[in-house]
């Protein structure tokens, strides 16, 4: 038994606490990866010249990063697992990366886009979805500025994805001699925005901008309807990639016509050449998994391609060699998630988020893009 | 203030809310006397003992203890300075055994004192020695509480109702125990209903009501007060 | 002298068993975890154990400790060792400044604790206090990252932390905090300086838990206030102390390795009933062990230390 | 928006007072800490949510089916542990403990019942339009969430104050042996408070998708911490005192919210620690001899 | 004279502590007893069986001509039954609310009634009645813990240590009360340790050790010298 015939890939996941709910769709998709791979015999593995089954070895943190960090520890030290894969988020990818780099493991980070963990002296260290938080909100803020609007109201949850891009969005504003008439950070547990509603509202603006998590959003949503006060724009970042789970939450009417950043599956990129395309993964995931399809779903898948890819590249197992393989594939593939591309501290700058309007279409909701 | 007296209270006021509990109350304990303090139920005698042993704070007044202020003096500081007291309602460390409520008062307050084996047949405790004392009844509770006193050497005890729920033979061991402690020196104030108890170990009363002193002499002086008949005995002596 | 010998050993095995513990199990992270957890379990066990002061929010002294060390290690910096001892030593003042919070008694003083630590809390992830804390945003001390001299340092503060534990257990402080828990007044009475000791022994249990959080932080050197804030983290030191049985040196130590070491085997194993089976235990064991384990041994008459 | 601000501080302290009533109830009677408080708002809250959404049930409506399923239950767990706790050395702090292993329990068992995800109803479900209170404009829902708390903390203090039962229940809160010795029986009497303080929480449950917003099987922590911020405000074991709590906690929430929101959730906490501070019993306590 | 109270080989204790052994005790019915006993010999104890606040281990007890020993508390209270405890009152009760315990299973108006009747006779308490029973000195809770006692206008009246902390006058005044009682019939079993009280007693009962070592009425306790030894002192 020289060559191993399965390949271990660890990763954590959450069944409770705030990031489950995101955890667990990123998870699936993961999950979702590896079940195709190996229904087809395997990943081929170029170090070891043939096709190897893929094992998934996971554990639930509970969306704690005190247990998250001890789970790392886990699967490093004790499983010795190949491939190592983050949980979603910043707040349970922080404590990955000083491990990861410490046992010189690369660490292929889903969605922890805090922009503080790219460093030049850590080559452990992957981004596979998302660009890093900073480069965000550049669409919005064109759109902004290129619809005129003088008046801009923007509401951010303390948090280093929401602070990110609330300091990208403002300085872009700023650099177009757009001050925005409102601005306020809440807590990333705030639930009721009735108040702050009534605060904004105040400021007398043309468009509101609130950068939350997934429930802050359903939260300021649910507050503007219930509320009965009116914005002109709105905008938020959840819709555009959990928008099954918003709109069962703040109903369809609720979201129609606010602005978001459309992600797979609201936003199909054509020139798929590694994995599949948004079509067949709609067709299948849902089967497969018994999970609806939504963008955390069709991160996770990805960061199951990049992995392959990475297997299919390097011609060595260690984690150093995997780091180069990635690097060389960087800029070449286009998955269903779109370009793959990273710089040199290992983060995504392939990808762009537009943005895009949502429109009542029949019962449902369809995206209207309007700025790439 | 004459060096003779271990305790003077001069013009002591204590109130709860609007409710006046002791209201100029002044009187002085002298070198091994045995002070009774009695009055009718709510007259204020245990206020006047809390004051006292530094549980509450006087509202106004004046304290000394032995020539010092004692006024803002905590009750830890008052037993090392030789003051001690035992509870109308008992007060054991009722997790610990019988020794280490001894042991305890023993080792913080290093004075002069009786050995642990010697209180504890003193206060006829000598076989429960390692009982926890929250087994104890109430009245062996109450004498623990006056064992813990003497294993800090006390110059003053304040003794409130030990003879409380005792039968006629216990309040004569009693008696004979407490007035041992007086011939060895030390000073008491006793708070208690009895008369024949408070009879046989005083000398001098102080009889209270409402928060106030109405008499101060012999018991049976007090006896034949009007007032103190009135408010406190009634009809018969008993 | 036996009883001595007996807290001596317990504590030599204790404080081998986890030198040498990474040879046997690789996960040292779980091996540190498991001294965070002890040495804040016997913090705990210096003030409950012994006052009768149930701290539920301990955790704040223990997030002073870790924003201390790293805003001394980031900002000034100093070595990280020094920093743990300035973590420390913060966390001491904060104590200083809560003591007042010993006037109260009983589940007043646990939740008063609890809204301290949660003020804490909320003004260190203040956003408005970002130049100073980094507010919500956490701290990054990957310049200092060493997990095994942080292991080594945390080694030595357990040390400490179990010899204080040892020395109350059989010192007349120790009988006299016990006698302070039973009934204050007569403690007084007693001649026990009432105030003073149960103010040496919350500061005591801040210093503890303001040098673990400190190690701690060099540790995990990437944290948010809600990791170092986290209320279980008190939560879990108050169930291992109780577990084991307070007012003793080995009661935490068995709490701790029974507990966290169920939290480790079925946490890995079986993950989604962990939380299920954790929470059935902690009821039965309540109702069925008030208290603790060590409670087992004493009604066999051992005297354990 | 400073007549909003108060005034909404009072809907919501009505609605605050109505969610840590119970806590209180159940702290004053047996010196139990349920720190499962939060757990059974959040089954509540499920409740409603169910009820809304499979039978399209108004929560009005549930929060009466509810009110009596958790009186049963409350009952029930009752006889399951606290008679048995009070055997013990320290029962206030082991109940601490206990009803902490309580809430893992029913949060586990609600992850895997419920699942993870976020939910909500629709805000119309409890009235869609808007009352005018003094000129101010409100959601319907708030003010009919706080109508009904207003009513039900009415309920319990004429239960507690006028009643004998009441008389009983406060017998048994200050000394359960002596209100057995006058003839009570302490443990049906408890059982109840038990039964109302969860029911109670869960009403106040039934109600917060319209309050807090969005519900989750963990979002019980939270809302524990508060309820005791709210009680101890008022002064433990005090219901009345609830009442005062309830209010002070709404109004300095909504005024932090709309001046400062960065600080507003330190709001429960400071006045929690100040009024401790300066009056340890609570605005409303009162202290008793101890020598 | 029927039985009021007997029991029968009564046994019983705290958990697993054995504390009163095979007890075979009658109060008639209208009779005044008063029970003797050192500290610790189980009055307390005693008393608490008979009202239920314990369960005994073995034996039975009969009252008004019903086997009670399964019965809870409450249920004996109801049947007409009276207890004053040592503490005798609920700390955090105001005084009025404490009385309108003692009449909890009374009628709204037949309470009434009872409690102005208590005020009358207690003036003391009338003149405090919201005011918490915990702050009350100890003889105040005293007085107070009759007047409870008596609110349910009982047949069958326990009373444990009603003088301890008494000061004499209220003590006579205690008595003159009881005597006022016995006068009505009310049956009562008092423990003591004050012997004035022996002027109301129609039979004695002397407990020593958990065993009831004597009953008979008071010439033959005074004529017993070892009795009278331990419970009169050497006068
Ligand atoms: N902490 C307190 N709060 C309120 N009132 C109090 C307090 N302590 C004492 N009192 C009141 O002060 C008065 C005097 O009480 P104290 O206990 O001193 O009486 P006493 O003379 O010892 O009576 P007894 O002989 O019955 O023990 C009583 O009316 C009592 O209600
Ligand atoms: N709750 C308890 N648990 C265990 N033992 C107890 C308990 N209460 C009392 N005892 C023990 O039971 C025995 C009898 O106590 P009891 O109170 O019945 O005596 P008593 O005759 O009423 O004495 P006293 O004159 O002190 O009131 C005592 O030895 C006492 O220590
Ligand atoms: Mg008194
Ligand atoms: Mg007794």
């Amino acid at each position: 038994a020289k060559t191993p015939n399965q390949l271990v890939i660890g990763t954590l996941y959450a069944s409770s606490g705030s990031f489950a709910t995101s955890s667990i769709s990123s998870y699936d998709g993961l999950k979702f990866w590896a079940a195709t791979v190996d229904r087809q015999g395997g990943v081929y593995v170029k170090a070891l010249h043939k096709k190897v089954k893929i094992v998934i070895k996971a554990y639930n943190d509970q969306s704690s990063a005190t247990t998250a960090a001890t789970l790392y520890n886990q699967l490093i030290t004790m499983d010795k697992v190949n491939v190592l894969v983050s949980d979603f988020g910043s707040v349970l990818t922080s404590v990955a990366v000083p491990i990861a780099q410490e046992h010189h493991q690369l660490l292929f980070d889903v969605t922890g886009t805090g922009a503080s963990f790219f460093t030049k002296s850590n080559p452990y260290l992957v981004l596979t979805s998302l660009p890093t938080s900073a480069i965000w909100p550049n669409s919005l803020a064109n759109y902004l500025v290129k619809q005129k609007t003088k008046r801009v109201a923007v509401l951010y949850d303390t948090n280093d994805f929401d602070q990110s891009q609330y300091n990208t969005l403002v300085s872009r504003l700023k650099a177009a001699h757009i001050t925005p008439v409102y601005t306020g950070g809440v807590p990333t547990s705030t639930t009721n925005y009735a108040i702050i509603d009534h605060a904004i509202a105040a400021s007398n603006p043309q468009a509101v901008v609130e950068f939350g998590y997934p429930n802050n959003d359903i939260a300021f949503l649910q507050s503007l309807n219930a509320n009965g006060v009116h914005f002109p724009k709105v905008f938020t970042i959840f819709p555009g990639q959990q928008l099954q789970l918003m709109q069962q939450n703040v109903g369809v009417s609720g979201l129609a016509n606010t602005l978001t950043y459309p992600t797979p599956p609201l936003l199909q990129y054509n020139r798929v050449n590694f994995g599949m395309p948004l079509s067949a993964f709609e067709k299948q995931f849902p089967s497969v998994e018994h999970h609806p399809v939504d963008f955390l779903t069709v991160a996770g898948y990805n960061a199951g391609l990049i992995i392959q890819k990475t297997l299919e590249t390097s011609p060595t197992l260690t984690q150093l060699g995997m780091r180069h393989a990635v690097n060389s594939f960087s800029g070449t593939l286009n998955t269903i998630d779109g370009q793959f591309k990273i710089d040199s501290t290992g983060a995504q700058i392939g990808e762009r988020l537009p943005v895009g309007q949502l429109i009542k279409r029949g019962n449902g909701l369809a995206v209207k893009f309007l700025q790439h | 203030m004459s060096p003779d007296y271990v305790l003077s209270v001069v013009d002591v006021t204590k109130t709860f809310g609007s409710f006046t509990a002791l209201q100029g109350m002044s009187f002085h304990v002298k070198k091994g006397e045995i002070l009774g303090l009695v009055g009718p139920n709510g007259s204020g005698k245990t206020t006047c003992m809390n004051v006292i042993s530094g549980s509450y704070r006087a509202d106004r007044g004046s304290l000394h203890f032995m020539g010092k202020n004692i006024q803002r003096t905590p009750a830890s500081k008052l037993s090392h300075m030789g003051m001690n007291r035992t509870f109308q309602i008992p007060r054991p460390f009722k997790g610990l055994t019988v020794r280490e409520n001894l042991q305890i008062a023993a080792t913080f307050v290093r004075r002069e004192a009786m050995g642990l084996e010697e209180i504890a047949s003193f206060i006829g405790l000598e076989d429960s020695l390692d009982k926890e004392s929250g087994m104890l009844n109430s009245t062996q509770q109450k004498l623990l509480d006056l064992g813990r006193a003497l294993a800090t050497g006390p110059t003053l005890l304040l003794v409130d109702e030990l003879g409380a729920g005792m039968n006629p033979h216990e309040l004569d061991i009693t008696i004979e125990r407490l007035q041992r402690l007086a011939k060895q020196g030390i000073s008491m104030i006793v708070v208690e209903h009895l008369m024949s108890f408070v009879r046989q170990l005083t000398e001098r009363v102080i009889v209270m009501n409402a928060g106030k002193e109405i008499f101060e002499g012999t018991l049976d002086d007090a006896v034949r007060n009007e007032e103190v008949v009135r408010v406190y005995l009634g009809g018969g002596t008993p | 002298m036996r009883n001595r010998l007996k807290a001596g050993s317990v504590l030599l095995v204790t404080l081998l068993l986890f030198a040498v513990g990474t040879h046997i199990y690789s996960n040292e992270n779980m091996w540190f975890q498991g001294m965070v957890y002890l040495a804040l379990a016997q913090g705990i066990n210096i003030l409950y154990g012994f006052t009768g002061y149930l701290p539920f929010g301990y955790v704040g002294f223990f997030g002073t400790g870790a924003y201390a060390a790293s805003l001394y290690m980031t900002d000034f910096h100093t070595q990280p060792i020094v920093a743990i001892l300035g973590g420390g030593a913060t966390a001491l003042i904060v104590g200083l400044l809560l003591s007042p919070l010993l006037r109260l008694s009983g589940a007043y003083f646990s939740i008063g604790s609890l809204a301290a630590s949660q003020m804490i809390y909320y003004t260190v992830s203040n956003p408005a206090l970002q130049a100073v804390t980094n507010g919500p945003y956490g701290m990054n001390l990957e310049a200092f990252y060493n997990p095994t001299a942080s292991y080594a340092v945390m080694l030595v503060i357990l040390a400490l932390t179990l010899f204080t534990t040892a020395y109350l257990r059989y010192s007349r402080t120790g009988l006299a905090l016990r006698a302070t828990r039973e009934d204050a007044v007569s403690a007084a009475m007693a001649g026990i300086p009432v105030v003073r000791m149960r103010i040496m022994a919350w500061l005591l249990s801040a210093l503890i838990a303001g040098l673990v959080g400190g190690t701690f932080a060099w540790h995990i050197s990437v944290f948010y206030p809600n990791t170092v804030f986290d209320l279980n983290v008190s939560i879990f030191a108050i169930v291992f102390t109780l577990f084991g049985g307070g007012a003793s040196l080995l009661g935490p130590i068995i709490g701790m390795f029974v507990l966290y070491g169920l939290y480790n085997w079925i946490g890995i194993s079986a993950p989604q009933y962990f939380q299920l089976i954790y929470g059935v235990l902690i009821v039965m064991l309540v109702l069925f062990l008030p208290n603790g384990i060590m409670s087992l041994f004493r009604k066999k008459g051992y005297d354990v230390p | 928006m400073v007549a909003y601000t108060i005034l909404s501080g009072l809907l919501f302290g009505l609605y605050f007072s109505l969610m840590a009533i119970g806590l209180n109830l159940i702290f004053g009677v047996m010196r139990m800490v349920n720190l499962a408080h939060g757990d059974f708002i959040m089954l509540g809250a499920f409740a409603a949510f169910f009820a809304y959404t499979m039978w399209n049930m108004n929560p009005l409506v549930t929060m009466l089916v509810v009110f009596f399923l958790f009186i049963i239950l409350g009952g029930a767990l009752y006889y399951l542990v606290v008679p048995r706790l009070l055997r013990a050395h320290d029962p206030e702090m082991l109940s601490l403990i206990l009803f902490f292993g309580l809430s893992q329990i029913i949060q586990a068992l609600a992850v895997i019942a419920f699942g993870n995800n976020q939910r909500s109803i629709d805000y119309t479900a409890l009235g869609s339009g808007t009352v005018y209170l003094f000129g101010q404009g409100f959601e319907e829902s708030w003010v009919v969430v706080a109508s009904v708390s207003l009513l039900a903390i009415i309920l319990v203090s004429i239960y507690l104050y006028v009643t004998k039962l009441g008389v009983a229940t406060r017998a048994v809160m200050s000394h359960r042996e002596e209100a057995a010795s006058a003839g009570i029986s302490v443990h049906r009497v408890s059982a109840y408070a038990m039964g109302i303080g969860l029911a109670l929480a869960a009403i106040a449950g039934v109600f917060s998708p319209f309050m807090i917003g969005s519900i989750d099987p963990t979002m019980g922590t939270d809302l524990t911490t508060t309820s005791f911020a709210i009680i101890i405000i008022g002064s433990l074991g005090n219901p009345i005192g609830t009442i005062v709590g309830g209010m002070i906690y709404g109004l300095s929430l909504m005024y932090m919210e709309s001046y400062q929101p960065s600080w507003s959730s330190l709001v429960p906490y400071l006045l929690l620690f100040i009024i401790l501070l300066l009056k340890p019993s609570g605005l409303l306590g009162r202290r008793m001899r101890n020598a | 004279m029927s039985q009021a109270l007997s029991t029968c080989g009564l046994s019983s204790g705290y958990g697993p502590l054995q504390i009163l052994w095979d007890i075979d005790f009658v109060a008639k019915s209208a009779e005044t007893l008063v029970l003797l006993g050192s500290n610790g010999a189980g009055k307390t104890t005693f008393l608490k069986t008979l009202v239920g606040l314990i369960r005994p281990l073995s034996g039975e007890i009969t009252c008004l001509e019903k086997r009670v020993e399964t019965w809870s508390a409450d249920r004996r209270i109801r049947m007409g039954i009276s207890y004053m405890s040592e503490l005798g009152v609920v700390p955090s009760l105001s005084i009025a609310e404490n009385l309108t315990l003692g009449g909890y299973f009374q009628p709204n108006a037949a309470r009434k009634t009872q409690l102005n009747a208590m005020y009358d006779r207690f003036p003391d308490l009338a003149a405090r009645k919201r005011t918490l029973a915990g702050s009350l000195s100890g003889g105040q809770r005293k007085m107070l813990g009759i007047a409870k006692a008596l609110m349910s206008k009982p047949a069958i009246l326990l009373l444990d240590e009603p003088s301890a902390g008494l000061s004499p006058l209220y003590v006579t005044q205690m008595i003159e009360l009881l005597r006022g009682l016995k006068e009505e019939s009310v049956t009562m079993i008092i423990a003591e340790q004050n012997t004035k009280f022996l002027e109301l007693a129609d039979r004695v009962s002397v407990m020593e050790n958990g065993r009831l070592s004597f009953q008979g009425n008071v010439e033959d306790l005074t004529q017993d010298d070892t009795l009278r030894h331990a419970y009169f002192g050497i006068h």
